[in-house]
């Protein structure tokens, strides 16, 4: 959860700048790798099966969220009005506002506003005001920073609108209370699925290395984190050899190729997300590092395109935004019907090779890889 | 050596070098209460680099400066004008965006509660401009009123603040007959104040009406300090370039050929500015333009060239037509534009005067596509050769040039268009008498290989050197015309009655 | 010669009064006039307001900041890192300084160094970026003080918001500084022609310390009004207000090359500019369709505003 | 009058030799000098240089264009999109039509609306951004066409990257058109003064708006190489570029007020860049420590090569 997040965080300060991401020798202390477990921001987040909610809330999966034909009924009489208030844009998101969209659609309720923060919290907030003069009964949205989310949500908190989160909650919130429920990816489960991607590429057995989002966002952090975690604890053959930060992510392309420079006997390298790992890949078959194998998350047609070609991209780990985007829709429903909804509920992971591209796509993006995918798969 | 008492102003041993160009080698002279003493030397001879000096723009490396027999150290332009110094300076040095109010009390703004109070600074203002006689509206922004008042009020400025000493840099370059006169009662005046006024001029006769001294510089050194009662322009001529010019009118070549005019303007009218003005310039003639300021001789020449595209009327050259408002077919069917204001709209300071001689013929120094370097050279080298330009190569940038050599860059840029017919506006501001002379007997070869030059002049002694016939402008109309084959006498006393009572 | 009225110095209220008036149609059935979302637009537009002043003086005398955003985020969060061991007061002090530091290290370059403030502050801007992202290692800074958030950024007197409160007390400061004392008429005389200012007495270098030593400050005060108004301070506060800022002081009349502007024109362009927002939003564009419509209606103000003469 | 040695002339070059040198002590044991890594320098700033050779046109006639990073992505997807229905060669004339147009639609509003650069390019970077976001709803675009990806980018001939060739033919073209052509001396008069390229017959309109279409077709083959290099397109390419464009172009030598540059300088001045990201992430530094080196960096090559002369 995002809770009691800071003051870990604060004293891990000193670890991250003693040593960042140096070319580095295993510990002598037998701790292998040892200190590639501080190195992510938010590394102190706590691994769970699932993570927990906020507050301590069990994880519930998405599948067990849905309404009755009855309920869809009485929701349509409402005529009711939604807004989205996302974060950023992208595939995910598009697939996300797609979920949602089909799931009001057959509520009936009209989509008023739909924002993009472009990861602004003051554009949020903003967003957030200038879409109650519509006054919409529901808010789906993604919050771009859970401490100011605080405030930013207070307008629609205040004048009772029913609000589900995607992936974060924001600080001092109640489920219940304040919004009805948070909506995620699992994202330790992403973690560990790359981290067994990553051992399936190399064979168990190699030196592999991270190219992680040196931001502070929480979603991505811990799923960078969780998998340097289950690497250097279930996986003792794998050895990290290299970890570089990125904060832009057309910028990955140098960190790729300096990564390179120094360890060009890698083979593998993990990559925070698709977008990110694009540049990556372009180095590597520049640089024609054929065996080095690119992990990531998120589907994306340029990577799963080489992916598909047999070129470095070995594996995928995706959540399921269009699932989320339908459920969050269904909670928002369930809670002005004044059913009881779970304050935390969790989408299935997907794991995607060359094999099962066409079965992950649709599963996590309720669609068909690119046509030209699709061509070299021979479908 | 002078004594420092007696006098407001006293410089005494002045040096100042720009890096390792020695500008100033030892200036001394001094400037008493009431007095007018005119400043001459030819461009670049360092006049306004010692003004400069002396108004805190530029620091001097060596030297004394007394004022009233006390010692002072001027800083910067905020001392010279706790001093009581106040200057106009040669460029233009007001903000044009502001109004004329706001400009006369920069950095001197009168205050109420801490506060600037406009209402105070407005009323002192229009005060100023009634006692002086001049029609400047307060209200009005700087960059909206014409290059005359423009100069106007910046004399104004530097009276705002009764100063003990005044400089004015070359005044009277922008001005015109009726504004000069102006500007010499008002020197006449402060002078009965007894401030003290240093007068820069390259117009030897304005020195010998109103200054009471002259100091000539020459390399460095003042080369004559000398009342000017009984002074000769030909003596000063000779101070300041070490040897004696000839002033008279420059004849044709060859007799003016009248049957087939080079250029002819039918009809032409551009907004209020020129109204239907028609006329013919010949092979081998130049014909002057003389007018007030505001009298539309700019804007007529632009029409010519095509800057402004006339609201009416047809421009042809050997009998083609040239289309209008487009200078670059002007400049290949053969006219050539020297504009007024050389630093703003005749030189790429930056570049070398190669580059500037060739800006409007690139097209032309091509061989498959590419500029040829070598003929480009060449060209450039055989214009600076035959125009005398001084400079350390064709590749030096213009703007380290004096005002002269700046002056036939402007003129080379417009040969190397191998003009028929060239336009000259006010060619000679700002330039001194020997330039002058060099540049008069350049426009007189020019009409002499067969070509027709127009020649705008606000110095009737240029108009009678050069022009065979001279149409006097007013109010955008041509209101009379003086030939010299039709047995009208050309001399500046003509010109400056025809352009009063026109 | 009549004089023609000059439509371009009332641009920005004829811009205003036709985007509210437009807004006002079409969206008459989604509360675009109601008074809760006019004050929602000068809630927002607040922080964009404010620092748009001060890039009012820098803008004037013929300079610019690139910097804007990055020390918007540093002031924010040295006021949030200040509330957890003082007091607002101090907090806020602590936040203006650090802003003061980063204008006046920016005016230094420009005055003493002489390079166009374009390159300078793009460069800092990298700078200030990096230290906005090292003060707390990306993490973002709650702030608990109460009294700090009501006043700067959460509360409401009356029916007013606090953000705007400020908005107004800024812009008369800025506007008395600007238009009645001599520093602010250095300022337009620097960038109207630095040449002549030099020869007037002016201290040319001084006077552009000053004007982007106030930018930075301006930008500060942004960044303290961010904290209040999100109870919290983080390093990408402001990131993506630096174009906005300068588009509101260009609306607002203020010539780009200096010498000429108001600041009350700049604050109606910021105005202006939020309400645009506000209203492609409710009228349910899509965000590409906003940044769309956003660009050219800009270009369309600034052209309305800025068409130069042709010179010759 | 002994001339002084005109060191500014040549900064670019001493930058390259001294970042060359210290980079090579420092990081002696971490590959810098290595073949490969200087070969991925000059593929990883290929886009750079490209890019920059246009916004060398630009700032020369004393213009600039900020929208150069949205033009990238546009072209790039035009040309990703076009490579499903036709040949290499139909789909790279449709990325290089798209920055053709952009870049026109730039030249003509500054050209003929007379509006500074600065803010017209300012809005159409977001009506750019805006049109990439939306051509393929921000999907990405993979690239099959293996001639194209390897003719534009992930190829080597011998041992150099392909990548690199095409910044040394962008750059001879570009040096060509700058140095040898009536075009080019046209675009440095009017940068050096307006007015007088006016007076000298130069259609200054003209001039101004090929310099921006010319700015807007090289930021089209960056989006070329882009998606060469990426075996695919989307809209975020170029996003970050515009600012590293400008900085390679100013420290290449070019004046930022116009009228004075060189191509090559621009070439060296993105190499320089260049070299600094690499050697930074090489010594290990964070992003954040790499934001500040940079920024400081970049601020002391300016003042080296720009330091501008005081008038007195
Ligand atoms: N800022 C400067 N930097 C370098 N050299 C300068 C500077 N100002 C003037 N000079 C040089 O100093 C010399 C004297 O120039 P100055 O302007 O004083 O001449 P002047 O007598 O006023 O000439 P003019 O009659 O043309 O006005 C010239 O050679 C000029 O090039
Ligand atoms: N009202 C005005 N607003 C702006 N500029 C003006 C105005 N009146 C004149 N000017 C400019 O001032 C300059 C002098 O104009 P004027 O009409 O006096 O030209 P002129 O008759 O050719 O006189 P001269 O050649 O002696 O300058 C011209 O360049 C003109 O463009
Ligand atoms: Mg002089
Ligand atoms: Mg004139």
């Amino acid at each position: 959860g995002a809770e009691g997040q800071t003051a870990e965080n604060a004293a891990g300060t000193e670890a991250v700048s003693e040593e960042p991401g140096v070319n580095a020798e295993t510990d002598e202390a037998g701790n292998a790798g040892g200190q590639w477990l501080s190195v992510i921001p938010g590394y102190g987040n706590e691994a769970g099966e699932y993570a927990k909610g906020p507050n301590g809330e069990e994880a519930v999966p998405t599948t067990d969220i849905s309404l009755t034909e009855e309920q869809y009924a009485q929701i349509r009489e409402k005529g009711l009005k939604a807004a989205m208030i996302w974060a950023g844009a992208s595939e995910w998101y598009n697939a996300m506002t797609d979920g949602a969209k089909a799931e009001f659609e057959k509520m009936g309720i009209e989509i008023v506003a739909t924002s993009d923060a472009q990861f602004d919290p003051s554009k949020q907030a903003t967003d957030i005001e200038t879409s109650m003069a519509l006054k919409p009964d529901i808010i789906l949205s993604l919050p771009v920073d859970p401490v100011s989310g605080t405030r930013a949500f207070s307008p629609a908190v205040d004048a009772g609108v029913k609000i589900v989160f995607a992936d974060n909650g924001v600080d001092g919130y109640k489920a219940g209370e304040q919004y009805v429920s948070i909506v995620t990816g699992d994202q330790y489960g992403m973690g560990r699925a790359a981290a067994k991607l990553m051992a399936e590429a190399v064979g168990g057995k190699g030196r592999i290395g991270i190219i992680y989002y040196d931001v502070d966002y929480l979603v991505t952090n811990n799923r960078d984190n969780e998998f340097v975690r289950t690497i250097v604890n279930d996986y003792p053959d794998i050895e990290i050899v290299a970890m570089s930060g990125f904060s832009a992510e057309n910028a990955t392309g140098e960190v790729a190729s300096a990564m390179m420079t120094q360890n060009p006997d890698l083979n593998g390298i993990y990559v925070s997300w698709d977008v990110a790992a694009e540049p990556v890949v372009s180095e590597l078959r520049a640089g024609g590092y054929k065996d080095c194998k690119v992990v990531t998350m998120d589907l994306g047609g340029n990577n799963d395109l080489d992916m598909a070609q047999g070129g470095n991209v070995y594996g995928k780990v995706a959540d399921m935004p269009f699932q989320i985007g339908e459920t969050m829709a269904k909670l928002a429903a369930l809670s002005i019907l004044g059913e009881d909804a779970p304050a935390y509920v969790v989408s299935e992971t997907v794991s995607m090779t060359r094999d099962n591209m066409v079965e992950a796509w649709n599963q996590s993006l309720n669609k068909d890889p690119d046509s030209s995918v699709l061509e070299i798969l021979g479908k | 050596m002078v004594d420092e008492k007696g006098y407001a102003l006293l410089l005494k041993d002045i040096h100042k070098s720009f890096f390792q160009n020695e500008v100033l080698k030892g200036i001394t002279f001094g400037i008493r209460k009431g007095e007018v003493l005119g400043l001459l030397g030819s461009n670049g001879a360092g006049k306004s680099t010692l003004m400069k000096i002396v108004a805190g723009v530029y620091r001097l490396d060596q030297g004394h400066i007394y004022m009233d027999g006390r010692e002072v150290s001027i800083k910067n332009a905020a001392d010279a004008s706790a001093c009581g110094i106040a200057m106009v300076y040669q460029e233009f040095s007001l903000i044009p965006t502001m109004t004329v109010g706001e400009n006369l009390f920069l950095n001197r703004e009168k205050k109420k509660a801490g506060l600037i109070d406009d209402k105070k600074c407005r009323a002192m203002a229009k005060k100023a401009f009634e006692e002086f006689g001049i029609d400047v509206d307060p209200d009005e922004y700087v960059e909206n009123l014409s290059i005359g008042n423009q100069q106007l009020v910046e004399i104004v400025k530097a009276l705002m603040h009764k100063p003990s000493v005044l400089v004015l840099d070359e005044p009277t370059a922008s001005l015109t007959h009726k504004e000069i006169q102006l500007l010499f009662a008002f020197v006449e005046r402060l002078k009965k104040q007894g401030i003290a006024i240093i007068f820069i001029s390259h117009h030897m006769q304005e020195i010998i009406q109103i200054c009471d001294r002259a100091v000539v510089l020459r390399n460095g050194m003042v080369e004559m300090d000398q009342s000017t009662s009984g002074l000769s322009v030909g003596a000063m001529v000779e101070a300041m370039i070490g040897k004696k010019l000839n002033q008279k009118y420059l004849q044709p070549g060859s007799p003016v050929n009248y049957e087939k005019p080079v250029l002819r303007v039918e009809h032409v009218s551009w907004s209020d500015k020129v109204k239907d003005i028609s006329f013919e310039v010949y092979p081998g003639e130049i014909v002057g333009i003389a007018g007030l300021l505001g009298s539309g001789r700019t804007e007529l020449a632009k029409c010519i060239y095509g800057l402004i595209k006339p609201d009416e009327g047809k421009v042809f050259l050997d009998s083609g037509e040239v289309p209008t408002g487009k200078p670059w077919m002007s400049i290949a069917k053969g006219i050539s534009f020297v504009p007024e204001n050389r630093r703003k709209s005749g030189i790429v300071g930056i570049h070398s005067i190669q580059y500037n001689m060739l800006m409007p013929i690139w097209k032309r120094m091509t061989k498959r596509f590419l500029i040829d370097e070598k003929k480009c050279a060449e060209d450039a080298e055989a214009m600076r050769e035959k125009l005398q330009l001084k400079c350390t190569g064709i590749e030096q940038e213009v703007q380290y040039l004096s005002g002269g050599n700046q002056q036939k860059a402007v003129f080379a840029k417009s040969l190397l268009i191998q003009p028929k017919m060239l336009l000259l506006d006010d060619p000679t501001v700002g330039i001194d008498v020997e330039a002058k002379a060099a540049i008069a007997r350049l426009i007189r070869s020019i009409a002499d290989e067969n070509n027709g030059v127009l020649l705008i002049s606000s110095e009737m002694e240029e108009l009678e050197r050069l022009c065979d016939r001279v149409l006097i402008l007013s109010k955008g109309e041509i209101k009379k015309e003086l030939c010299r084959n039709k047995g009208d006498e050309i001399t500046e006393a003509v010109l400056a009655e025809a352009i009063q009572t026109a | 010669m009549a004089k023609k009225f000059d439509y371009k110095k009332y641009i920005v209220y004829i811009s205003f009064v036709i985007v509210l008036v437009v807004f006002s149609i079409l969206l008459r059935d989604k509360g675009f006039l109601s008074y809760g979302n006019m004050m929602n637009i000068l809630r927002q537009t607040a922080m964009i307001s404010v620092a748009a002043v001060g890039m009012t003086f820098a803008i004037s005398a013929g300079l610019i900041d690139l910097s804007t955003g990055a020390v918007v985020a540093i002031s924010a969060l040295v006021t949030a890192l200040a509330l957890r061991v003082t007091g607002w007061f101090p907090a806020v002090l602590a936040g203006m300084l650090a802003g003061l530091a980063c204008g006046f290290f920016n005016g230094l370059i420009v005055a003493k160094v002489r390079i166009p403030a374009f390159l300078v502050t793009l460069g800092t801007s990298s700078v200030y970026a990096g230290i906005a992202r090292t003060i707390t290692n990306l993490e973002a800074v709650p702030i608990t003080n109460a009294r700090f958030n009501f006043v700067f950024g959460a509360g409401d007197i009356g029916p007013i918001s606090t953000l705007f409160l400020w908005t107004i007390v800024i812009m008369i400061l800025g506007h008395i500084l600007y238009r009645k004392t001599p520093f602010g008429r250095a300022v337009l005389a620097v960038g109207g022609n630095e040449v002549a200012a030099r020869y007037s007495g002016i201290k040319v270098e001084k006077i552009k310390l000053w004007a982007m030593t106030i930018c930075g400050m301006t930008a500060a005060f942004a960044g303290i009004l961010y904290a209040g108004r999100l109870n919290g301070a983080r390093y990408t506060l402001g990131e993506n207000d630096n174009m906005s800022v300068i588009a509101a002081v260009v609306i607002g009349g203020t010539s780009f090359s200096g010498g000429k502007g108001t600041i009350v024109g700049t604050i109606i362009g910021s105005i202006v500019i939020g309400m645009l927002n506000n209203g492609l939003l409710l009228m349910g564009l899509s965000v590409s369709e906003q940044m769309m419509a956003r660009g050219l209606i800009i270009i369309l103000a600034v052209s309305l505003s800025l068409r130069e003469k042709i010179e010759n």
